[in-house]
């Protein structure tokens, strides 16, 4: 399926993209990790287990176990801190 | 209820006197404004810049307003969040909420202060002397919000 | 500080700006107005006076943000009250506590305004349709102070 | 001992007297409360035992056993209602 991916704060900067479309064959928010992941360098340091990042599926917030709707937009990113 | 995420500066005393001309059923309203300070985590702060997710920002605020109007009898609720670069001093937030009596008036604005540091996607980033950094979240936010029961 | 007991209208907007001009070090002001109500207990009210201790209320007001300065770590209080007569809609009190963080500034806050509902010298006289009425004292708002666990 | 007694708000009203000196020959606030009930009529209904008002000695507001010292600026009045 297709989907919309963004990055925002220090992953963008980190990544070197605010947003990417994507062919995705996995199912979960997990899964997406998973496959961001195996791309290694920063994708492999920033999205380790235990490492602290967000993910928001249609710009509502999800646990990593959250189904992906085709086209979704999904944005992973650090714990916020505004205010 | 007004929310709205902006660059410019807003007004305290003219967003509270909106809320309350013309009216006389208000018995109560708690407000609070969050500033830009000059230090932070132990290093000077020359300025910061606040980063947001567009969309989702707006859909985030409405849903913590939402949430606070099903918790408590409100009469009336403003939440300003500003963007973009900012200096020491510079109003960052500002959240209002009218109500009949004081409790529930402190409550909500407390508890959307509580919310909004934890779920709405804000992002900051310091200039220090050491060069920028992006600030970490705090555990003591998440210790504010978890007092509230959020789902 | 700036403790002021006054028949005169305030200004909340100039108020905050006053305490946090040419200052870097305020992370959080939380601020609360109180104002008159068009009802009360079951009845339309049409005006109000408030009547006061002229020596004691000041004393009393200089007490009750003395102990929050011993409670919390804040930067700056500013507390006005208003006597005389007063329209629905018109603002009764108005506090205003600067801290570092949001916690301390909200907590002090509420508790000024606890403190002062049942230990400083103010009484509400009420202009009803059924005649003019002396306000009884709250067991809500003596429920509130006791939160606190004031001595 | 000499006191000078003011009255508030609702009481101020009932007893239709704002300020007065007395002579007081007691020693504690609950003395001069019984001193002052003993006039009878609205004194007595508004100062019986389990009405609530309040009392301050020299603007600070005291328990009912608290002794009053000579020259003390007393003041007897509703439990307040301000903010």
């Amino acid at each position: 399926m297709k989907l919309r991916v963004l990055y925002f704060a220090r992953l963008r900067e980190r990544f070197g993209v605010a947003e990417e479309a994507l062919d995705f064959s996995g199912a979960t928010a997990a899964d997406l990790v998973a496959q961001l992941r195996s791309r290694g360098d920063v994708w492999a340091e920033e999205l380790a287990a235990g490492k602290a990042f967000r993910v928001a599926v249609n710009q509502s917030l999800v646990a990593l176990d959250a189904t992906l709707p085709e086209h979704a937009e999904v944005a992973i990113f650090p714990p916020v801190t505004g205010g | 209820m007004k929310i709205v995420v902006q660059s410019e500066v807003f007004d305290l005393g003219a967003e509270v006197e909106a809320m309350r001309r013309g009216r006389t059923d208000i018995g109560a309203i708690a407000s609070f404004v969050g500033l830009a300070r000059d230090h932070n985590a132990g290093s000077g702060v020359q300025a910061m810049t606040l980063e947001h997710y567009p969309g989702m920002t707006e859909k985030a605020l409405a849903a913590l307003v939402e949430e606070a109007k099903s918790r408590w009898t409100l009469l009336d609720v403003t939440l300003i969040h500003r963007v973009g670069r900012l200096l020491p001093g510079d109003p960052i937030v500002l959240v209002a909420v009218a109500g009949q009596h004081r409790g529930e008036a402190f409550a909500a604005c407390e508890f959307i202060m509580d919310y909004l540091k934890t779920r709405a996607p804000f992002w900051k980033k310091e200039e220090t002397p050491e060069g920028e950094r992006w600030v970490d979240a705090r555990a003591s936010d998440d210790a504010a919000a978890a007092r509230w029961n959020l789902p």
